[in-house]
């Protein structure tokens, strides 16, 4: 109990004190929020596996517990934070209603995977919602705002629609504690169970980008605070999958129940989300491979990785579940990793427009080293927990019988090489540009944190074993399906084995082999410079533009024009219109300025209630 | 123990082996090209001699670390993944991953190899790259449907598990009975090897041998034992997966075979513009290999 | 300081059966390469193909005559080949100017300007003859006859000297140093020249001969 | 000469809905007036017509037939003055509510008076620089 | 002795003293408002360890006036219900009668204060009363003084607002008037507890009780800011100036509010069907609010339709009455919503103070001009949205379970497309208001460290804004009291006329 109110009382006294306190020095704002998350961890880490309750509303009990999958989510969420913090070291320029915003919104995500009932758990989602929205905003300028808006919208429908089917739930059961809903939801009928279960996966699939819920994402990924960004895409979209998980968990054994909503051996709701998963993870990936900024790309790639989750989450047998955990912190790896690179070189170079980067790899390196290492786990290359997690996918997929679907994630995961290629060549390969010629490398703060953020991706990738057990052990606590044929190197599926050492050693040995092959060729030449390069014998200088990145994928757009055309961005704005016109002819109607008007109405409406009443039987 | 120090042995010398019959492949091509086109050719071992040349030559031009290390990377990830394809009923190391490891394998080599073309910094080696990536998205897609197909139909995605299967004479191979799915692979082999009307990345009439524009000497060289190889193991794959394998000689023979039949369609054809070969790759293959799908998923 | 050699043994043998060209199609030489290398006379027989760029070329072939303009291409494009690189002129044009002997814009003699290994003669050469040629190439690489590469690093100063008479090598020259020292020395000499020039001298400076042979 | 008044008022002769009549027929004079005139005068005249009916309508609920006005004197002491006096509380009741209409009716006339004097018109369709 | 009279007796008796203290000196009269009410708070304060005791764990007292004992005489109910709203109504008087310090009234400027601290008698008059009559007075004493307060700038603009309000409010009044007349025709008795027995053992015909619930909705309607009524709504909060535009959201639209809930639910009795008719016009209001408020630009314009919004969604829970839980909802909603939308309006007449520009576009980038009193409007606008750390989030939390528990799941989804809309124009209005660059004008405007009064009144409401939204239960047994006096008829019954 009183941990809990530490843990809580350290990220919200932190948000206090980086709020007051933040405006008199820039390096106080930075050291409380830096130490409040450290603070944080320490204390969760001493509040090991137990509930706490709290009296809230109406005297009642809110439960926060912590279990294994807590554990996993939360530390999750903790280093991630960490990273953040040690990364804001070198952001002094953001104000002091961002670090507090900041420790607020880790507070709030943490607290979702904490809760153990509808209250404290509406609370803790909402907490995180808006305080994401006001970081967007506290870092806000003219251009950002439609971004913000778009996405505090989305984030309210999707929390309302939460809200509506836990209110469902807790009209059918009266109970607002889970492990109780869980207890009572034989008494629901199935209408209201499916109404219920369709509200909540709509819902979190808002926040997790699930298509036809996605188009905030980009948008709100792109315009949040740079060094924020890697939270925001990795972590808080993680609620979404969290959320999902949780709805399925309590509900899904139920709904297995129902004869006519088995598909294919499972719930149609599970067939539903496959397919959704897929066509998200394929469509993000294509709009995602024609995208001209550096963070625009990663987001779109961010909802079409989130779309692999729901994919595997959808199949949800043990091969499923173990992959949509496994890529969740996979995705929060890599792409943190991938966004904290990107604030680094907006940082140096103050833009992501791909076109005007370039040759970075000569200022930057170390970025460069490290955006290929979150690149290959991106991609999805042996040897990174990128790949661990996309196999066992892959593998469920094709287990599963989800033929199609798997079709296109594979093809989604094709098309992931294209936009990774695009991002890592437009910005730090090629040649580098005159005005980038004094650029330095990132600060250490930055570089520090790549290096912890890339450990772990090698260490899963090298033993995927380990990270199948910490899954497998969360999924047996939950008394789910697990996967349980693994070692630390290798996981079997019933498909085929992963060994993920004997890969890592094989390709080491062959890089050997090859460096030694390399080496026995002899001396090079170096370039004499940036311009000494084959181009028919013609010279040309620095002004010229040989950086090939402006409509990298042309002859690709070409050719699926048809398909990009399909933009559910359109029909939401084509809602949009009706409703805003609506709302004019509503105005212009019941507020027409005459006094007259406003008497007649008054008149109307009594006479049609005075008139009702003759129907009224005695 | 022997056993173990057997495979030990074969795993070091199979790479020797599958490089010089990868060059001679190239040669046998070239050979083979030239006699289509009437002429006499080259002799068969003209490829081994290029590799020697280009390792002696001096002073190639470097643009930088990663551009030396882009063709180190292509070579070993070509090496690597050669491991995970079993070659002659040798497992190699084919039982630490199956073939989705290693379709993620071979993507090591291309990714190395456009990382070393980007820092090399000519647009028409991006271009190259930009054209390879395409048509990856393009035949990555039949070739899946493809070997899910094999999977579908064998309920394994182990190499030896589906070698073992077609045992037993040619009858059992798997080509009779996914004769689909084995024409779809066998289109989509034709864009991964590179050969026209496929040879977009590479066409040296436009691009200037496009990812390849910048090297020289001995990254050239590496980049031609990458070839070789690539063209075992592509091939290996349909010869794994359709064609039952067999022992080291037949194993290479159906390898070649697979090889000449790419050959004969590259000597005859013009080639696509890319977006062009992308477009077809999605509609005839892909929907070949889809109803091929299909009637597994039905008749299975 | 060891002085450079060609390779001879293995890597000789590997060279001269494996010549890869980039084949500079200036004149009308561009007309007698395709035969060669198509079905009647067949080039790869020796191990000879084109290549699209020189980082992969072994030879470079002029074929033809060379205005200045090219000129600054075919020097960029040389100096950007790997070494061992050998450069083959094809007819008289190369050899002396032929039939452009008195032309204000080809240069008449190759040489001064590029090491050239052989020359084919003729107007222009049959592809009997640049097979020929190349046969006398290819045995001589083997041998270790050719060492044109060789001579141009060495006397570097000298062929840029000659260059810097007929085209501004500062934006051309890979050794952007040297090209400029170069150049200032002999525009410094060219000034001092006009300043004491005559009628007679401006129609020898009009020629623009370099003077002096390669050791 | 009541007598006669007094009969001819008689719940026998036109009963009492007469007064609840009435009362209806001012009410919708006044719901006329306001929702049919343009001038702001006149509505605010149709207001107090309305008031007036339902003070109307009030006063006639309480209204008995031949009992006297409920003031105590020594007669009504004598017997039982909840028989003999019409109900007291309609009375209180539109006393209070004829102060409270004139009150709002004076505000009326005063705002009246400042449109005019802004606007320089009463037509309450052209007052509507408010609206939206 | 302490006695809830003397929160009509005092501002009463101070309200008509106003001219007095005028003579005495000219900046007397400022202070007057707010010695009032704080006199006026700490009465109430002191009263309200009374309620929560007795067996259901709250208490109402009856105070009857001049020693006639109802039903017979005018009678004063004390209970959590009419306490919770007189608090209500006493916060947001108090914090509006600090800006007031700083504030240069219109002239006449003791006849404005006079007025002020009448609409605030009126209205806490409103909800004390036991009388259904003496509602109506009341509600006459405060409809009459927010028409002349609306009024009271004596610009073009003002006026027009005020006679649109002034002919729907009078109106409407009339037929409440009606709806009493008929309620006495019929039952001869005007004390609500006695009215409340009699309709509950029948004696009532249906029709004229339906005719009843119909004259007291649409005339109570207006001042609770119901659908076709609330035309006056935007237009008097854009002409009135800027405290009593705090008052008229607080504190009118709230004793509204409570008028309606207790004449429906008390006098009425929900198992009439009368919540059919409240979901349809709440759900009717708050869409068309959202909805109006969606595309406006004027700042005061959009918080009024917001507030049309808000009180829609209040009449919702109220409608949503077969739960419990929504009921607490509305109650609790009632008090956010005065509360933060009366920081609102006050945050908004210092951010526009000195410079007199109420659209957007004006006040764009007001959160670098003017931080803290921005600060303070933010968190009044969170709370207005929802959000956790700020009390509307537990409200609309209520509400909403409340309206599903009840059954309404439809009637939940359409209110939380209004609140999507809310978020909406609230998220463009915050992106205005930190997004852009101060105008000069906007910087050379009054300083905001010139309303220090204004700005602890609104820190103070603030402060209740948070520690609410931090921890409820700070409030949740006195609503819960509130729910339990409304729903529960024959406790209020018994209560009053002492057992049947």
């Amino acid at each position: 109990m009183m941990k809990l109110l530490y843990f809580i009382g350290c990220f919200s006294g932190g948000a206090l004190l980086a709020f007051l306190l933040g405006s008199f020095s820039p390096l106080l704002k930075k050291f409380i929020t830096f130490l409040a998350v450290i603070l944080g961890a320490v204390l969760f880490a001493t509040m090991g596996t137990s509930t706490y309750q709290l009296s809230l509303l109406f005297g009642n009990q809110v439960i926060f517990g912590i279990d294994t999958l807590t554990q996993f989510m939360v530390w999750m969420t903790l280093g991630i934070a960490f990273i953040v913090s040690l990364v804001l070291w070198s952001h002094s320029e953001l104000s002091p209603t961002f670090f507090a915003l900041f420790l607020l919104n880790v507070l709030g995500t943490v607290l979702i995977f904490m809760s153990r009932d509808i209250v404290s758990f509406f609370f803790s989602w909402e907490l995180m919602s808006w305080t994401a929205f006001g970081m967007i905003l506290s870092d806000g300028w003219e251009k950002k705002r439609s971004a913000a808006v778009k996405y505090f919208m989305w984030s309210a429908a999707g929390a309302y629609m939460v809200l509506i089917g836990f209110s469902i739930l807790f009209a059918a059961t009266s109970a607002i504690r889970f492990e109780n809903i869980v207890m009572s939801v034989g008494r629901v009928s199935h209408g209201w169970l499916i109404t219920a279960i369709a509200f909540l996966v709509a819902g979190f699939g808002v926040k997790a980008a699930m298509m036809p819920f996605h188009v905030w994402a980009p948008d709100a990924y792109s315009e949040s605070p740079h060094p924020f960004t890697g939270f925001f895409s990795g972590i808080l979209s993680k609620t979404g999958v969290y959320g999902i998980f949780i709805a399925f968990f309590y509900l899904a054994a139920r709904l297995e129940a129902v004869p006519m909503l088995r598909v294919h051996g499972t719930s149609i709701f599970g067939y539903i989300m496959v397919w959704i998963g897929a066509i998200t993870a394929f469509g993000a990936s294509l709009i995602a491979v024609h995208q001209e900024y550096g963070k625009k790309l990663l987001a779109w790639s961010s909802v079409s990785q989130l779309g692999y989750i729901i994919f595997a989450f959808g199949i949800a047998d043990s091969l499923g579940m173990t992959g949509a955990l496994s890529h969740a912190l996979a995705h929060a790896l890599f792409k943190a990793l991938l966004f904290t690179i990107l604030a680094g070189v907006i940082m140096r170079t103050g833009t992501d427009h791909m076109a005007s980067l370039g040759g970075l790899i000569k200022r930057m390196p170390l970025s460069f080293i490290f955006a290929v290492v979150g690149g290959l786990a991106l991609a999805g290359i042996p040897m990174t927990i990128g790949f661990t997690s996309k196999w066992i996918i892959y593998e469920a997929g094709i287990n599963g019988g989800y033929i199609f679907p798997t079709t296109l994630i594979f093809a989604a995961s094709t098309a992931a090489f294209l936009y990774y290629y695009r991002f890592v060549y437009s910005i730090f390969l090629g040649p580098l540009h005159e005005e980038h010629q004094n650029v330095k490398e990132v600060p250490a703060t930055y570089w520090i944190s790549y290096i912890l953020l890339a450990i772990p991706i090698f260490y899963f990738g090298l033993y995927p074993g380990k990270l199948v057990g910490i899954i497998s052990t969360i999924l047996q606590s939950y008394n789910l399906p697990a996967l349980t044929t693994y070692t630390a190197t290798s996981v079997t599926t019933p498909l085929g084995t992963f060994n993920g050492m004997v890969v890592g050693l094989g390709f080491g040995a062959a890089l050997i082999v090859g460096l030694i092959v390399y080496f026995i060729g002899g001396r090079v030449r170096k370039a004499a410079s940036q311009t000494d390069k084959y181009l028919a014998g013609e010279v040309v200088t620095n002004e010229f533009e040989l950086h090939y990145s402006v409509d990298f994928y042309r002859f690709l757009e070409r050719k699926l024009s048809w398909l990009l055309k399909i933009s559910a961005q359109k029909f939401y704005e084509f809602i949009g219109e009706l409703i805003r016109f609506v709302a004019d002819i509503n105005r212009k109607m019941f507020f027409c300025g005459n006094g007259q008007a406003y008497l007649y109405y008054m008149t109307i409406v009594l006479t049609i209630l005075i008139l009702s009443i003759w129907r009224i039987k005695p | 123990m022997n056993a173990v120090g057997l495979n030990i042995t074969w795993i070091i010398f199979m790479p020797i082996l599958v490089i010089i019959i990868g060059l001679f492949y190239l040669g046998a091509a070239r050979k083979i090209t030239a006699r289509i086109q009437n002429r006499y050719g080259p002799p068969i071992y003209q490829n081994i001699i290029d590799v020697i040349k280009l390792f002696s030559k001096k002073n190639p031009t470097n643009h930088g670390v990663m551009f030396s290390l882009g063709p180190v990377m292509a070579f070993s990830g070509m090496l690597i993944s050669l491991l995970f394809i079993p070659i002659g009923n040798k497992a190699l190391l084919s039982f630490n991953g199956d073939i989705i490891v290693l379709l993620y394998l071979l993507v090591i080599a291309p990714l190395g190899m456009a990382l070393g073309v980007g820092e090399g910094g000519n647009p028409m080696g991006t271009i190259g790259i930009a054209r390879a990536l395409t048509l990856m998205l393009g035949y990555e897609v039949v070739l899946v449907i493809s070997i899910i197909s094999v999977i579908l139909y064998t309920g394994s995605a182990s190499f030896m598990e589906i070698i073992k299967m077609q045992s037993g004479g040619v009858g059992h191979w798997f080509i009779w009975p996914l004769f689909l799915s084995a024409l779809a692979m066998d289109m989509a082999l034709q864009g991964m090897l590179g050969e026209k009307p496929f040879d977009q990345p590479v066409a040296p009439h436009e691009v200037a041998s496009g990812p390849m524009v910048e090297f020289g000497g001995k990254y050239l060289g590496l980049l031609q034992l990458y070839h070789a190889i690539g063209i075992v193991v592509e091939t290996g794959i349909f010869v794994n997966l359709f064609l039952g394998g067999g022992t080291l000689f037949w194993w290479f023979v159906k390898s070649f075979a697979v090889f000449f039949v790419a050959l004969l369609i590259n000597a005859v054809m013009p080639r696509f513009r890319i977006g062009q070969a992308f477009a077809f790759f999605w509609t005839y293959p892909a929907a070949i290999g889809l109803i091929g799908l299909i009637l597994v998923a039905i008749l299975k | 300081m060891t002085k450079a050699k060609p390779p001879k043994g293995l890597k000789g043998w590997a060279q001269g059966r494996s010549l890869w060209m980039l084949h500079f199609c200036t004149g009308c030489g561009a007309i007698e390469m395709p035969p060669t290398m198509t079905s009647r006379y067949d080039m790869e027989r020796f191990g000879i193909t084109p290549m699209a760029t020189p980082r992969q070329a072994d030879l470079l072939l002029i074929t033809g005559y060379l205005t200045v303009k090219t000129l600054k291409r075919v020097i960029r494009s040389y100096e950007q080949m790997p070494e061992p690189k050998y450069v083959v002129g094809f007819g008289s044009c190369t050899v002396n100017g032929g039939m452009y002997w008195d032309s204000y814009n080809t240069i008449k003699r190759l040489d001064l300007y590029l090491p050239i290994d052989l020359y084919i003669a003729g107007c222009m050469p049959r592809p009997e003859a640049i097979i020929d040629g190349f046969t006398e190439l290819i045995e001589g690489i083997k041998k270790g006859k050719f060492d044109g590469w060789i001579r141009y690093k060495e006397n570097l100063e000298y062929y840029k000297r000659n260059q810097a008479m007929v085209m501004d090598i500062r934006k051309w020259s890979l050794d952007a140093e040297l090209a400029e020292r170069i150049w200032n020395e002999v525009q410094e000499e060219r000034r001092k020249r006009f300043e004491r020039a005559t009628v007679k001298h401006v129609y020898e400076l009009a020629e623009r001969i370099p003077e002096g042979l390669p050791k | 000469m009541s007598e006669a008044i007094k009969t001819f008022f008689s719940p026998s002769v036109l009963g009492p809905e007469i007064f609840y009549g009435s009362s209806v027929a001012l009410f919708l004079i006044g719901l006329y007036m306001v929702l049919v005139k343009k001038n702001l005068v006149k509505i605010a005249i149709g207001l107090t017509f309305i008031e007036s009916g339902v003070n109307l309508f009030l006063i006639s609920i309480g209204y008995v037939w031949g009992k006297t006005a409920p003031i105590l004197n020594k007669t009504l002491m004598m017997g039982t003055p909840s028989k003999e006096v019409v109900d007291p509380v309609p009375q209180a009741l539109v006393l209070t509510a004829i102060v409270i209409g004139v009150a709002v009716t004076a505000m009326a006339l005063s705002i009246v008076i400042v449109i005019h004097d802004k606007y320089g018109t009463l037509n309450i369709s052209k007052i509507k620089e408010l609206k939206w | 002795m302490v006695s809830p009279i003397l929160l009509i007796a005092i501002p009463l008796f101070m309200a008509f003293s106003v001219p007095i203290w005028g003579l005495i000196s000219k900046k007397l009269p400022k202070l007057v408002p707010f010695f009032t009410f704080a006199i006026t708070t700490a009465i109430l304060v002191s009263l309200l360890p009374t309620l929560f005791s007795g067996q259901q764990g709250f208490n109402l007292t009856s105070v009857t006036i001049a020693g006639i004992k109802p039903p017979y005489g005018i009678n004063l109910t004390f209970g959590p219900a009419s306490a919770f709203f007189a608090l209500i109504i006493q916060l947001v008087a108090l914090a509006a009668s600090l800006y007031l310090f700083e504030y240069e009234p219109p002239e006449p400027a003791e006849k404005f204060y006079m007025l002020f601290i009448l609409v605030v008698l009126g209205a806490t008059g409103m909800v004390l009363t036991g009388d259904i009559f003496n509602m109506f007075v009341f509600l006459e004493i405060t409809s009459i003084s927010s028409y002349a307060l609306t009024a009271i700038n004596k610009t073009g603009h003002s006026a027009e607002a005020g006679f649109k309000y002034l002919l729907l409010g009078s109106l409407g009044s009339t037929l409440f008037l009606l709806g009493i007349a008929l309620l006495y025709g019929s039952l001869r008795t005007l004390n609500m507890a006695q009215l409340s027995l009699y309709i509950h053992q029948g004696h009532l015909d249906p029709k004229v009780l339906m005719a009843v619930v119909v004259l007291f909705i649409v005339g109570l309607g207006v001042e609770a800011e119901l659908l076709p009524l609330n035309g006056w709504v935007p237009d008097a909060y854009e002409a009135a100036p800027i405290p009593v535009v705090s008052i008229l959201s607080g504190v009118v639209a709230k004793a509204g509010l409570y008028a309606l809930a207790r004449v429906l639910y008390t006098i009425i009795g929900i198992e009439t069907g009368v919540l059919n008719l409240l979901l349809i016009f709440g759900i009717l209001t708050l869409l068309s609010g959202e909805l109006s408020a969606l595309r406006q630009k004027d700042i005061r314009r959009l918080l009024a339709y917001s507030s049309i919004g808000q009180m829609g969604l209040i009449i919702l829970a109220l409608g949503g009455g077969n739960s419990p839980m929504a009921m607490v909802g509305g109650l609790f909603q009632a008090f956010n919503h005065a509360i933060a939308k009366g920081l609102m309006f006050l945050a908004l007449g210092i951010m526009a103070a000195g410079f007199n520009k109420w659209d957007m576009e004006s006040l764009a980038g007001v959160g670098k001009a003017k931080p803290y009193t921005t600060f303070l409007f933010t968190i009044g606008l969170l709370s207005t949205l929802g959000l956790p750390l700020f009390s509307g989030f537990w409200s609309k939390f209520l509400i909403i379970f409340g309206l599903v528990h009840s059954g309404q799941v439809v009637y939940a989804a359409l209110a939380l497309i209004g609140s999507v809309i809310e978020v909406v124009y609230f998220a463009r209005l915050l992106g205005y208001l930190y997004g852009k660059d101060p105008s000069e004008e906007l910087l050379n405007s009054t300083l905001e460290s010139k309303k220090g009064f204004a700005l602890l009144g609104m820190t103070f409401l603030a402060a209740f804004v948070i520690l609410i939204g931090v921890y409820p239960d700070f409030i949740t047994n006195f609503i819960l009291g509130g729910t339990a006096e409304l729903v529960y008829k024959s406790f209020y019954i018994s209560s009053i006329l002492g057992g049947i």
